[in-house]
């Protein structure tokens, strides 16, 4: 790796340290251990789905449905214990609906060959809709108490949602790096038609990321509902957008072909750093919007500047077509 | 192709015609009379980060002047006009057009002096009729609003003077690619340019559409203006060009005018740089049992039934002119396009259709016509695009096996020796040479015994054509079989041991080696050939 | 900036943007201010915002905080926070539910009696159509809902019940569920239903607020209904209505019911800090009412909630 | 046009017939004047943006912050009406907040070369966060009754906001068809190169078209504030998917290139049809969610269909990449 190729990775993490010494020095209160771990659990929602919407990225399609998705499985969860009195059958509820999600998703954008941008953004209203049906659009309070410890409790002082984060980004960082599947993803991403005359499964494969897509979505709405001790049907709407926003700021391509996951942790990191910062300063929610919507804003105009002259590589002649916007 | 480099560049300077360019002649086309050029290009150089694409060329074309302009791939044609166009800037010299030095910020300016380019790529809306596509960017109106009275009428006018019966109103993504280009050729036509310039305009044209616009041409010459023509058929140099000039790795190698067939010898040792010898070196290898047999295949692009069988040890030629069949007769047999009807085995064992993953598992590889499209993932390092199949091979295990795939990939780029400074760089830092033995070298690991190699050397330096024919042969003597397709026919007559020339999607005739002459091809190659030998199976 | 003893109260509120929160807000801070402590307003929309306040408000040493959750089920993971950190909670507004779905004993609660405030409203609005002279026959209720909420849903029971008390028959009554509690929702939502009702003239139109029932009054009226014609009855008096019942002609937004955002705000953050300080809890229950606000009443109410 | 072509096309006025029989035959009411009347109204919003953008898909882009620029548009008039008293000036300052909001998007986006998905999700967040901020987090209310009549005053017996979306689906029709800026839009979307060396202004007809559609959407914004009497921070959200919706109905395809301002209306005449009749057969909301994502998804797989194996234009091998995904 060259040291400007260094740079550029490092792009991400010089701009959380800068980030995280300013809001020390700055935000009252902000290195407190309390906030540190608040700060943390903060970022669990966004951090666990994360992982897996950098697949999705580097295969260069994108996924809209997870806040949908989030909702549907903490419901399903919800209703489930409430009817069986079961945790486990709840849980197991959750994680089904959840990929099942995907699963469509991935069928229909892979198998069907159809725009992931507008699928999902189809399905995100009507994997809502299914999440208002099932919970007869009122939240679902969960009557079995040991089931908020996965939302509350902690293992070795660090919280049990905390945990499924880490395990998101360990697991996916393996798959990403070390497994046929993701180094296929990122061939697939990198050139879809070559990948497919390589005898990459490609179909098997897009389906795959979706349905894992769903899958993560489906934990982390689990976690959420253990967190908020019920099954919301309206909750993280807008999610989508953080947790793309996390992926592009960590230096995950819209182009497709290019993701680590170590870019992706600190993405997560620094959305969440700032937004704790906007909140212990108490920044007006108004103002919230202005700066989420500008991190992403800068980040994939950074990402595009990164980049330099290379253009996504599903044109044709990437190096003659200076003036070309770039599509995802 | 890429990876020149400034340095190395006077290296390998053993045969050149020195720097400065040779004139057999002062250029006198007729009717210019040798006054002020129309076009001038004076000491332009460009260069791309690592390659120095133009190196201080300079050259005249005078109104009334078709001027060849020729070279190898990579020699920098495409970037001459480019600059003539606006869409690139000269890093150094100047651009003069009637004498007056000029810098083309954009395409428009470009347009506005009274240039026209008809590009290598077709470069059309597909969505937009006809009509609007001969004059967009300049479509005539009044207050923003479309004259469609004027737009026909002028579409109307240029159609015909074409000699192309095209609906001006016909949707232009329903022509087929020939009549694509003409609509091309028809916008500079429009454009009433002084100075023309065509790259390979017809390499996807049918012969009575060459025929025809080489009418147009030289029309266009007899009214006056300066043309440029870049061209890799030296047929249609000789018969057309008042002169030639040679490019060379950017640079300005020879100028010949007038140019005729007797300068051929000059021309090509020029271009290449050395005098060529046999580069093909072909000796007879023994051939062993089928390797692999298709029977009575259609599909899109293949109109009636491909049977064949080619046998282990043995290099099957496919020729055709453009649009013959062979890609997609490449792309069936392969399984990257479901085929019609008809079956392929492979040792004697049914492939299932329409899977390139059983395709591969029965030992079938396929290097395709368009590299960058369809071959190599830019990003991803040279190694793992080398590993990409055998990643994916039957049986393999979901686990990454770092050693062991280093270590085999590492043997098959050099066994290829494709020149990388690292396995680890992008492939796409590449020539194209070298791209493509990456791509071969990806099938090698994966062990392939069919390989289906179309287009092969397009787009790659003499040198490396050398070292692929080379490896072509030892693959063979291997036991391996290989179907390659080639639009060039030298290269057919010298690698292959048999040769099949298709024509319009169909199997026009099977040639032994020892019967193939350019003549034989050719006819059974041309669509109007009335003399095409009945097709023959072979055995 | 956390020097131990200066007390800190945060005050989350489900819909920041809405005027009602606001005006808790600024009353809230009234108090903060005239009391000396200091108040962290934060706004959470959904419970994993909650989630994040509650830990903001942890972090900078908060002792207590106020609450109108986005949901009442929210009540198990506000109530263990509070539990687990030692922080005080009460709720105003929407009444936290425990696991069982009852009200959370533990957490102190100011609100408004739903129901009878929605009676109130209901009361108006069918006094005023007996002015008018309508017959019950020809004329349609236009029930804006939002079930999912359960002080939505009492408000307008209670308000249904009045109507009924009055003669209403169920078959009048038309139930238009809204999307969002503004506007705009609102609006969106009785659009078609009024188009649908071609045969009838004459609306009385309810929702669980002010915004709602502007909504559903400017749906009617750009279905080109004379505003004498409507008669609409908001719960709030907030300063959309007042908007409208300022405008110099009448509209078909007859009347509110006046609550009280003070005694929500400047009430509420007072108690908190009492019990902070001094140990002084918060009695379990408090409800608040309303008073009927019209075009003729509503400055000499407005000004004598503001002397309050 | 073939037969086949013209089926093609047709698809959606097919669509749009048999919806509107079966709802006069089953749906009590549904053909009354007042119904009709209602519907129109009911589809005005989504129906003045979705001439434009009709453009900007066409262009091979997408604009997903029209529903929060609708909310800037209307709390800017209403916030400047309220200082100034006049109506002019209010109408003015929305009209040119919607423009510079479009603006902004076409400058980052043709500009920069920024993918346009990214873009306008970030645009979205700020600009609502704008909407908020100018209006202090609450509804406006607008003092000026003259200005109310652009929401419920009629002319010919039509409502204004009715004559607003005829209006621009005459103008933004002409210009697709009938102007050099509007074939050089098609021509940027089949082709952004070859249209550049033509000649085609193509960094400045992106701009425009953002800009455009900026100014559409603030002209729906104003209305609708003319029609609920105020200007609303958190109106129109998720207005970009109906908008998107309708298109996509109307045939205007997502790999560009393509667009009939027929098909749009009809397209925006399906939606309507649709959530109106689920308003009168008294459908539940939640249900809703699911048809109107239900539609959308319709929509797109239908669009896939009708291309057949046509793929998005930027492929060599029409006939030939079966398994290629087409993305927008
Ligand atoms: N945009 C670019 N960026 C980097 N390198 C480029 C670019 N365009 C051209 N080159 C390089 O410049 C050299 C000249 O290319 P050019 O396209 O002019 O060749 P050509 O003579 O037209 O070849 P061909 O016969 O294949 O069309 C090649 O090495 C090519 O790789
Ligand atoms: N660039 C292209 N765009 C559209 N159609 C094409 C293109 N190239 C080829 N075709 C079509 O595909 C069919 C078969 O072409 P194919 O590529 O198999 O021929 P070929 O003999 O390999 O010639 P070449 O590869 O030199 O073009 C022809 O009908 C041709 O019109
Ligand atoms: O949403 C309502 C709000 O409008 C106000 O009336 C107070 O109670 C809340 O539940
Ligand atoms: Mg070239
Ligand atoms: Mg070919």
């Amino acid at each position: 790796m060259t040291a400007s190729r260094l740079f550029q990775r490092s792009g991400p993490l010089i701009l959380l340290a800068v980030l995280l010494v300013l809001l020390s020095l700055f935000v009252p209160d902000f290195l407190g251990l309390r906030n540190l771990r608040g700060l943390m659990l903060s970022v669990t929602l966004v951090g666990t789905i994360a992982a897996t919407m950098m697949l999705v990225l580097a295969m260069r399609e994108v996924d809209l449905s997870v806040g949908s998705t989030v909702a549907l499985a903490g419901v399903l969860t919800a209703v489930v214990i409430g009817a069986t009195g079961s945790v486990a059958l709840g849980v197991l509820a959750g994680l089904a609906g959840g990929t099942l999600v995907g699963l469509f998703n991935g069928v229909v954008i892979a198998g069907l060959k159809v725009n992931s941008l507008i699928v999902t953004l189809a399905t995100m209203e009507m994997v809502r809709g299914l999440a208002f049906l099932v919970s007869g659009g009122e939240s679902v309070a969960i009557p079995a108490e040991a089931f908020y410890a996965l939302g509350s409790g902690s293992f070795l002082g660090i919280n049990w949602p905390i945990w499924v984060m880490l395990l998101s980004f360990v697991v996916f960082g393996l798959v990403v790096n070390r497994t046929v599947f993701g180094r296929n993803i990122l061939a697939i991403g990198g050139n879809p038609e070559a990948a497919r005359l390589a005898g990459v499964p490609v179909t098997r494969v897009r389906v795959m990321v979706f349905a894992l897509q769903g899958l993560a979505a489906a934990v982390a709405g689990i976690v959420l509902a253990a967190r908020i001790t019920s099954g919301q049907p309206n909750t993280s709407m807008g999610l989508e957008l953080a947790v793309i926003s996390a992926c592009v700021l960590g230096g995950v391509s819209l182009s497709g072909g290019v993701a680590t996951i170590g870019g992706v942790i600190v993405g997560v990191l620094i959305m969440g750093a700032a937004q704790n910062a906007l909140n212990l300063l108490n920044v007006p929610t108004f103002y919230q919007y202005l700066v989420r919507g500008g991190i992403l804003l800068v980040a994939v105009i950074a990402d595009r500047l990164r980049q330099g002259g290379r253009l996504p590589t599903f044109r044709r002649r990437p190096a003659a077509a200076p003036n070309e916007t770039s599509h995802a | 192709m890429g990876g020149r480099r400034p340095a190395s560049a006077a290296a390998d300077a053993d045969q050149r015609h020195g720097h400065h360019p040779r004139h057999l002649s002062r250029p006198a086309g007729p009717g210019s009379g040798g006054v002020t050029a129309l076009l001038e290009y004076a000491g332009v150089g460009k260069v791309f980060p690592g390659v120095v694409a133009l190196d201080g060329v300079s050259f005249t074309v005078a109104g009334g002047e078709i001027r060849a302009l020729i070279g190898e791939n990579g020699a920098g044609k495409s970037t001459l006009l480019k600059i003539l166009s606006g869409q690139y800037q000269p890093d150094s010299g100047t651009l003069l057009v009637d004498g007056v030095a000029r810098r083309f910020a954009a395409p428009r300016d470009s347009r506005d002096a009274g240039i026209a380019i008809i590009h290598q790529e077709l470069q059309l809306a597909p969505d937009l009729s006809v009509a609007e596509n001969l004059m967009l960017g300049a479509l005539p109106g009044r207050f923003g609003l479309v004259d469609r009275r004027a737009l026909r009428r002028q579409a109307l006018a240029v159609l015909e003077r074409l000699g192309e019966p095209i609906d001006p109103d016909s949707r232009l993504g329903d022509l087929p690619i020939g009549r694509r280009q003409m609509v091309e050729i028809g916008r500079a036509l429009l454009r009433d340019a002084r100075v023309i310039a065509f790259d390979e305009p017809t390499s996807s044209l049918s012969a009575r559409e060459t025929t025809r616009l080489m009418a147009i041409i030289r029309q266009l010459r007899a009214e006056g203006r300066a043309i440029i023509y870049v061209s890799h058929r030296m047929e249609e140099v000789f018969a057309l060009a008042d002169s030639a000039t040679v490019l060379r790795d950017g640079r300005h190698v020879f100028d010949a005018a007038p140019v005729g067939p007797d300068d051929e010898g000059r021309l090509l040792s020029a271009m290449a740089g050395r005098t060529i010898a046999d580069i093909y070196d072909w000796r007879a290898r023994a051939s062993g049992d089928m390797a692999i047999a298709l029977d009575a295949i259609t599909g899109p692009g293949v109109t009636a039934p491909v049977t064949l069988s080619v046998a282990r040890g043995e290099i099957l030629g496919f020729f055709g002119l453009v649009g013959a069949g062979r890609s997609e007769l490449f792309r069936l047999v392969f399984g990257a396009v479901p085929p019609a009807s008809g079956a392929v085995a492979v040792g004697g064992a049914p492939l299932r259709p329409g899977d390139p993953r059983a395709a591969i598992a029965a030992g079938l590889a396929l290097c395709p016509e368009d590299r960058k499209e369809e071959g190599i993932v830019p990003l991803a390092s040279v190694r793992e695009n080398v590993a990409l199949a055998w990643r994916n091979r039957a049986g393999a295990t979901p686990l990454l096996q770092d050693r062991a795939e280093k270590a085999a990939s590492t043997d098959r780029i050099a066994q290829m020796r494709v020149k990388t400074a690292s396995p680890e760089v992008a492939i796409s830092t590449l020539s194209g040479g070298n791209q493509q033995k990456a791509i071969i070298a990806r099938w090698l690991m994966a062990d392939a015994r069919v390989l289906l190699l179309d287009e092969p050397t397009r787009g790659i330096d003499v040198g490396a054509r050398q070292e692929i024919y080379a490896h072509m042969y030892r693959f063979a003597e291997a036991g391996g079989a290989i179907l390659f397709a080639s639009s060039d026919m030298p290269e057919v007559l010298g690698v292959a041991d048999r040769i099949v020339v298709m024509r319009e999607g169909a199997i026009s005739g099977i040639v032994a080696r020892g019967d193939a002459t350019p003549e034989r091809l050719l006819r059974l190659a041309l669509p109007d050939a009335d003399a095409a030998a009945p097709h023959r199976m072979s055995a | 900036a956390s020097a131990p003893g200066d007390i800190r109260i945060g005050f989350l509120v489900k819909q920041p943007q809405e005027q009602w929160f606001q005006d808790e807000w600024r009353f809230a801070r009234a108090a903060a201010r005239r009391h000396g402590f200091s108040l962290i307003a934060i706004g959470a929309e959904d419970g994993d915002r909650v989630l994040s306040a509650l830990n903001t408000l942890y972090a900078r040493f908060a002792q207590g905080f106020i609450i109108c959750a986005p949901d009442p089920r929210l009540g198990p993971a506000i109530a263990g926070f509070a539990a687990d950190t030692g922080l005080k909670a009460m709720s105003v507004d929407d009444r936290l539910t425990g696991a069982d779905g009852l009200p959370i004993a533990g957490i102190p609660h100011v609100g408004i009696s739903a129901r009878k405030i929605g009676a109130l409203a209901g009361a108006a609005a069918a006094a005023e159509a007996k002015r008018r002279g309508w017959p019950i026959g020809e004329t349609g209720i236009l029930r804006i809902s939002f079930d999912s909420l359960e002080t939505g849903r009492e408000r307008l029971l209670g308000a249904v019940e009045a109507l009924q008390a009055a003669g209403y028959p169920a078959s009048a009554i038309f139930s238009a569920p809204q999307r969002t509690t503004d506007t705009e929702g609102a609006f969106s939502a009785a659009s078609p239903v009024l188009t649908a009702r071609a045969g009838i003239d004459r609306w009385i139109i309810l929702g669980l607020n002010d915004e709602t029932v502007v909504g559903g009054v400017r749906a009617a009226e750009g279905l080109s209904m004379a505003a004498a014609n409507i008669i609409g009855v908001g719960i709030g008096g907030s300063e959309v209505a007042i908007a409208d019942l300022a405008k110099p002609r009448p509209t078909g937004f007859y009347a509110s019911v006046l609550l009280s955002p003070r005694r929500h705000g400047y009430d509420t953050a007072l108690a908190m800090y009492e019990w902070v300080g001094d140990g002084r809890r918060p009695p379990p229950l408090t409800l608040t009412s309303g008073t009927v606000i019209t075009r003729d009443t509503y400055r000499d109410l407005l000004a004598r909630e503001a002397a309050a």
